[in-house]
């Protein structure tokens, strides 16, 4: 049954050095203000999981968080390079990053296999391609019906996982919209769940019958954050902000750049930060 | 006839291979911006698809990322990223998917990986994100990419996605059934494998583009087809969309005046 | 791209004898005028798939169309037997029937799977009981990963599915909400698709970014049959009516009485028939 | 006290096992009677779940069929039935599975296939639904159906779902983690499985019922526990509750008036 608490409370009790975490949101609904939470707590030799790592890990690598990281595509989309990323695989700076690199497709069945319970995914995938020669996670299957051989993935079951969506009601049930993409699969996958929300509502109100739901017993702690989905989105609130996508291009490029932003904009600052860019569409 | 960049010609040269018809796979960048001109031109009633679940959307302005909020506010529907890559993808409900490469080899293999070796490389790239499975589910792939010998290369640093492997019928040996790379549009060039050797092989020029210069961009020695077509430069219809489809998209992107 | 046509049209040109056909919906918007044309239309050698058989296929079997039947639950639900379906397993009657028995669980998946594209589905299923003795479609993988012995099973890929679902806009897209049960598996997974709906309005209006849509391009004819779920029923439009439910334990008992029945409501009958079953919900 | 019928008694005994804090997979009939009524009464916050992809159902009335109107105009959320299978139920997320059965053994295996021999059977039953899967995912299985000789017997004609197998640690031996039955309630007695052995042992009777009646409403030679406890009978409370809710429910099953 998912607490209320605040969101130092929520990381402290639910991410601990060494976890398996995946911090989740496909460009929307980017959970920025538990990832600088995480990042305040001084977290170590974390697992990370994500299929498109974004500023986020860029920020948790850089601030030498990260042991590993599983992911199927690094960039500052439509910008160019996560450089702490690349400084870590390319420099091992400020340490040594394991890599496990999959295809979105893959990664994506494994999440889905992940909150089905299933130890591995199967997919009609990475055909003619040299990943399975560089990473001893992907097997292969054959179909005892067809004879086809497919590939297979360990499916992801997180030790934590963390998401941002737009509300919750006062039991802890949490709804989200818009591209929902793997965060559904992430958290029922993972053995405990953070979400942060734009807002906690009395009731959920007139939602569809079908609209993604997290019930409160799937979750262990919500935690309500506006704005704490920027410079990503919340759809329904506010828009992405990509001018930040793009000035992240120059902060994230230098050493010393990026440490000096991330004291004065993350270390510096707690949850409230987000607060300004909170808004919800009329 | 305007004026226009090379960039511009391959823009239009890339939207005018769509059709209305079409179910499109799309990649951020050169292909959202080929796939969303040829929407706002000739072909407004093709459905884009892009990997973050939005299918049917008509974006106003090009988003930035693969999940910009324009695309899902203007989709048909959204649907979790799971479905998309099985339900949609892999379900081969999809006719043609558009990519970029950082690396393309002869036989239209795609590398965006790494350069240099895999376990300590020069230049750590993003990764395959949907590229691998794109190359295969879809029923073809166009592929639009500038062109120069650093990304025309003799041999990838690593395949992220399949073209044609070994050329030949090595693609279906691989156990795939669709018809991989059938079209690459350069600033350059038009190429299209050979029926046979699946060897890339240009068969069109862009206005003013020599033979000489086109090899002189290539990793290879890059084969020509006897008889060349020019491709019909951008018409100022085609670049009157196109311009203001990124002058909104420009507009779009700047950090609001209120922060 | 879907045709809009009469259901008898639709019948005609996407249900052919000896086809495999999935008529589904999970209680909720079950395709009984689409059946009812099917009968009328004398189809035969049909191989049905189905998760609860219900209703529908105890009219198909007891009138001669079925050849197997691929099901997991084949009773009258809340009420008794499906007789028809139960003379032919007992009796062969009206013809012998070819039965592929599964659980649930096993054929949500095959349905799953026939969508994505692969050959077969695995689960954790089956385990500690005879189903895998009498079905030669029940066999097993063993997980790379962990060495886990699953269940697998051969995905679903119908040469028709056909369904019923709210409403279609004018382009032929398709909106369905509520229990949705296997519908858009079973769309997606097969070969063709006919699906009527209780109304074609201009545009499907404001539903929510991730409503249950099949484009018009997945589907290949759409046909407006108001009342068309009935006695099953249509979420936002009519309620099930249990009544006719019931009364079918009684209708559905005896041949000569379903043969008579049968007789005076379907095969005299047409798709209009259903519209005095039509209504919408304030 | 009011006077109540052994299947009043039957679910009211098998509502009272259920808790505020369960999340419950329930089938339709008479484990769905006992669900809703522990959530009519002592149990208001009980996650009900039905195979049809309602979670947190909260019905007015009984479901006729597992997929009624009701049980999604009250739920929390509808999801897809492979959504269901795979994510709710296989993923672990449900504590109490709630089943009935044609044929029960001494073991609590189940059979819900067929009657007499499956390739010509005597009578033909619904077959297994939800509940292969339902009786090894869900962390424990309660067990509620009316006794007699014809459905507790020596040896099932087909085994459907799995109780304890073989008895002992035959469940693990299968690759099972989950409890399995851990009760089973009927219209004469509660029973429990041995601890070791995992046969089923009465350890209560309902008020009125002698030890006797019980056996000769068994198949097989049926162990009784050295101490039995006697039911509670129903409160006044739990049998109004009970009552209103099968008048309600019948009332919406009738034919309507205009019809």
């Amino acid at each position: 049954m998912a607490v209320f608490s605040s969101l130092a409370e929520a990381v402290a009790a639910n991410i601990r050095d060494g976890d398996t975490v995946a911090f989740e949101g496909f460009t929307h609904l980017i959970p920025f203000a538990a990832v600088h939470e995480t990042i305040r707590q001084k977290r170590r030799d974390l697992h990370l999981v994500r299929m498109t790592p974004d500023l986020i890990y860029d920020q948790l690598i850089g601030m030498g968080c990260v042991r590993k990281l599983t992911f199927s595509w690094g960039g500052n989309p439509g910008v160019g390079s996560l450089h702490r990323f690349r400084d870590a695989v390319e420099n091992d700076w400020p340490r040594p990053l394991e890599v496990d690199e999959h295809s979105h497709a893959a990664l994506a069945n494994a999440y889905e296999a992940g909150a089905a319970g299933l130890p591995c995914a199967i997919l009609r995938g990475y055909r003619g391609t040299q990943h399975g020669s560089v990473n001893p996670n992907i097997k292969s299957v054959t179909c005892p019906f067809t004879g086809e051989v497919l590939a297979a993935v360990p499916s992801i079951r997180a030790d934590c996982a963390v998401i941002h969506a737009q509300k919750a009601d006062r039991k802890g049930n949490v709804f989200l919209e818009g591209i929902v993409g793997v965060q559904k699969e992430a958290v029922l996958g993972a053995k405990r769940a953070i979400v942060t929300v734009e807002e906690v509502v009395d009731d959920l109100g007139d939602v569809s019958p079908n609209a993604c739901i997290l019930p409160s017993w799937t979750v262990s702690a919500v935690v309500e954050v506006p704005g704490g989905a920027h410079p990503s989105y919340a759809h329904g609130y506010y828009k992405r902000d990509n001018a930040y996508y793009k000035a992240w291009e120059d902060i994230g490029r230098e050493r010393e750049v990026f440490l000096k932003w991330m004291e004065e904009h993350v270390m510096r600052q707690g949850p409230d930060a987000f607060k300004r860019h909170a808004m919800k569409a009329a | 006839m305007a004026d226009f960049s090379p960039t511009e010609m391959m823009t239009v040269a890339a939207a005018r291979v769509l059709r209305n018809e079409d179910v499109c796979f799309v990649g951020i960048g050169m292909p959202s911006a080929a796939c969303n001109l040829a929407r706002l031109s000739h072909a407004p009633d093709i459905t884009l698809i892009y990997e973050s679940g939005t299918i049917a959307t008509k974006p106003d302005v090009l988003p930035l990322s693969i999940g910009d909020g324009e695309l899902c506010e203007t989709a048909l529907a959204t649907v979790s990223v799971p479905e998309m890559f099985r339900y949609w993808l892999q379900g081969g409900r999809i006719n043609r998917g558009f990519l970029g490469a950082a690396q393309l080899d002869r036989f239209a293999n795609i590398n965006t990986t790494v350069i240099g070796p895999y376990g300590k490389p020069k230049v750590r790239l993003p990764g395959s994100g949907g590229a691998p499975e794109i190359a295969t589910s879809c029923g073809e792939i166009f592929i639009v990419m500038a062109q120069s010998k650093r990304s025309f290369v003799d041999k990838l640093d690593f395949v992220t996605s399949l073209g044609h492997g070994k050329g030949g019928d090595d693609r279906q040996k691989q156990g795939v059934t669709t018809k991989g790379p059938t079209l690459v549009v350069t600033d350059l060039c038009i190429m299209q494998p050979d029926p046979v050797t699946k060897e890339l092989t240009v068969t069109g020029l862009h206005p003013g583009v020599t033979p000489e210069q086109v090899a002189a961009a290539t990793g290879w020695a890059l084969k020509f087809a006897p008889e060349l077509t020019e491709t019909p430069p951008p018409s100022d219809a085609e670049l009157a969309v196109l311009r203001a489809l990124h002058q909104r998209t420009n507009e779009a992107h700047q950090p609001k005046a209120a922060e």
